[in-house]
Order: C-alpha cells, then structure tokens, then sequence
C-alpha cells in the first residue's frame, strides 16, 4: 500500500510499473485496475488555463491511508497506490492515480473505484481554477461518481 | 496550550487567514472553536471540519493544544 | 476506437502513451480508466507454468469491434482501446488491456468494465493451461465478474 | 458452395479435426450443419456457434458457402 503526494508533475506509468517491482509477485496478479485523472482545459463551459490544488498537509495522508485501508479490508487484494498531485498543474497533466491489483478482476474494478469515489468525497484537497478571462474560482463541486 | 485553528480553500479566503491561536478557555467543542474564530460569524452550511486531522462535527469536544481545521467540500481526484 | 491481437508480449504502458499521443487531445481527458489481465501461475489451486491462448480469426475482431461500438454508443468517451494476446503466454505476461478515456469518471469507469465483462463473455478467446505436473487442460470458465 | 465448418478449443480436440465442408444440400440451419458434422451426435449442453463470424442459436439459417464455427464457452481476458 502507497500514499504519494507530488508537487510536481508524475508519471502514472512510471509509478505504477516502479509499484509492481517492488510491491508485487507478477505471478499472483491476474488483475490491475487504474484511474487517472487528469486535468481539463475546460470546465462548466469556461476555457482553464491553470489550476492550483490546495491540501491540508498532515490531515491528507492521514485521511488516503485510512482510505486504503477500508480498501483492504473490503476486498482481496495484493497492493494499491495513490498518487495526487499538489500545487501548481498544467492542462493535460495527470492529477490523480489510484492502482489496485489483486488476483481477479472483481475485486480490482471495484476497490478502484471505491479509492476514487472516496479520495473525492473525504480526501482534503481543493482546485483552483484559472479561467482564460484571468479570473481565478474555486470548484466548489465534484461531478456524480455514480 | 492554546488551540492551533487552521482555514483552508475558499474558507481561508474569506477568513482572511490561513491560522490563528486561540485560548481554550471557554472552548469545548469545534462549534465554540468556529464562533470564537469568526467572532460570531455563522458557519456556512457546508463548513467542513477536522480535530487533528480528523473530520470532526460542530459538536465533536475540543482540549488544549488541539489543531482544528476548517474547509469547504473537498475537491481534489 | 483501437482493437489489437498481439502474437507476442505487449506493454500496456506502452499502448497506452501510444494512443494518448496519437488519438487524444489531452486538454479533453479529464478520466482515463484502464484494466490489465495477466497470467497468473496458479488457478483453481493449481499451479500453472505455461498458457496458450486459442482465438478464432476474423470472428475475434469483429466480436470486440462490436463490443467497443456498444461502449461508445453507450457511454460519452472520447476513446477506448483494446489489447489482447494470443498464442503462448508466459507468467506474468498481461493477457489483455481495455483502457477508456472520457472528460469525467462515471464514463470512464463503467465503460472500462463494461468492454472486459463483454469481451470475457462474447469474444471467442479459450485459454489451454499446462500445469506444474506437465498436464494440460482448457479453462472452462471465467471467474464471476459482479 | 460447400459450407465451411470449423470448430475450436475443447471442441476442436473431440472431434478431431479443426475444419471441414460439408454439402449444403439439406441443412438449413445451424443444427443441421451440426448433425451432419458429428454424424448426428447430440450438441454438447453448452455449444457456441458462429455463423460467418456472428454468434448464432442453432436455429439460425445457413446458406451455400457459409462459414459456421461451433466452439465451447469463451475464456479470453
């Protein structure tokens, strides 16, 4: 299990294949499931430039490993990882990764997605958003997850 | 000790300030720690809150040399 | 939309930065959910040192064409890709990827689901395991999904 | 045209051969290209078919030239 925070920008791939050697037993995974999130050029019909993400540093890793650990405790798996960014990101740079692998393929979907819905809804960061215009706003909403 | 407040996002904004100490003398929960910061102010309906890195209600009790926190809805993923 | 049978080992990773780069505008991506399968050395509590992956030429395209045309119907994506391997498969080696890209994560998530349920039930792919005891059998049916 | 019958996996290595034509004089279907390529031996319970390529019941029609495939349940993944 792995909590990452990175103030600068990452690569999933890198993360994930980096995990798999050093975490996992390659002939025990049957599945891994991952999400990345990645920031948009656009939002609610306005053109981004930039975003900032604030967090609330000592509550947010705290507030990711409890996550992970209802993970773990929910399903059979073999590893998982969250990676968020913090900071300043740029348009098309990932935000988030959350990997899951377990034997099968159930257990892996679903977990991920649990990681996410959760991450979204508990997980003590906010964006900020700076539009074309200039103008800078915070969201102030998640889109539905479900 | 006193009670290490902390204000986060569009919260902090508002506010003015990111943090603030406060005595704890009269404090017992994190309702008392909100009105106390905010010299009376009403919280807003979707204030969020944490006691040392836990989310926390209005009512959750407070002690010296706690670090309460207070944000919006979480945004991040 | 991408469908690819690989003879030979793949990296997911590697399909992945491939179609991005190629086929997606990265300020549009707001979600990208992908799944890896791999072979395992074990099932139903044998061990399993060797697999080959039987497929029925000009039927599987078409199946997992369909498949991914049933997603993008579907779901709001801005692009999917499927990988899967055929032939001889060593431990470890990733059997398939379904990977899908959208602006948010409900699309992303459930269509990635979507297109490897479908594919596990519909595409014609039948796995021949030789265990550790030299014996060979045909896997008869996959692990539960839901 | 003959019709073209091929078979897969499991199924494959029961009958003992991987393709064969057949005369399309009287099939009609799916069942009957069966029938005839296993010398009237029941289908197994859980047989798939594919006529040219798209899953198919064993009532579907057939026709001259057609390419029907018979296999077991699919485990690709």
């Amino acid at each position: 299990m792995t909590i990452k925070l990175c103030a600068e920008a990452f690569s999933p791939w890198a993360e994930i294949a980096e995990y798999e050697r050093a975490s996992l037993e390659a002939g025990a995974v049957g599945a891994c499931a991952n999400f990345i999130g990645s920031m948009r050029d656009n939002n609610e019909g306005d053109a981004v430039v930039a975003m900032t993400l604030e967090h609330y540093p000592g509550m947010t890793e705290g507030a990711l490993e409890t996550i992970e650990r209802e993970a773990v405790a929910k399903w059979d798996l073999l590893g998982c990882v969250i990676v968020h960014r913090v900071g300043e990101v740029r348009v098309g740079e990932p935000i988030v990764l959350c990997a899951c692998w377990s034997a099968h393929r159930k257990a892996a979907f679903e977990s991920c997605r649990f990681l996410m819905e959760e991450l979204k809804s508990r997980a003590p960061f906010w964006k900020k958003e700076t539009l074309a215009s200039g103008e800078t706003r915070w969201v102030e909403r998640n889109t539905p997850g479900y | 000790m006193p009670i290490k407040v902390r204000f986060f996002a569009s919260l902090r904004e508002q506010i003015g300030q990111a943090e603030m100490e406060l005595p704890s003398d009269g404090v017992a929960t994190v309702g008392d720690v909100w009105a106390q910061a905010s010299a009376g102010a009403q919280p807003p309906a979707e204030v969020l809150a944490a006691v040392n890195h836990t989310t926390a209600g209005l009512d959750y009790p407070v002690s010296d040399g706690d670090e309460v926190g207070f944000f919006p809805p979480v945004t991040g993923g």
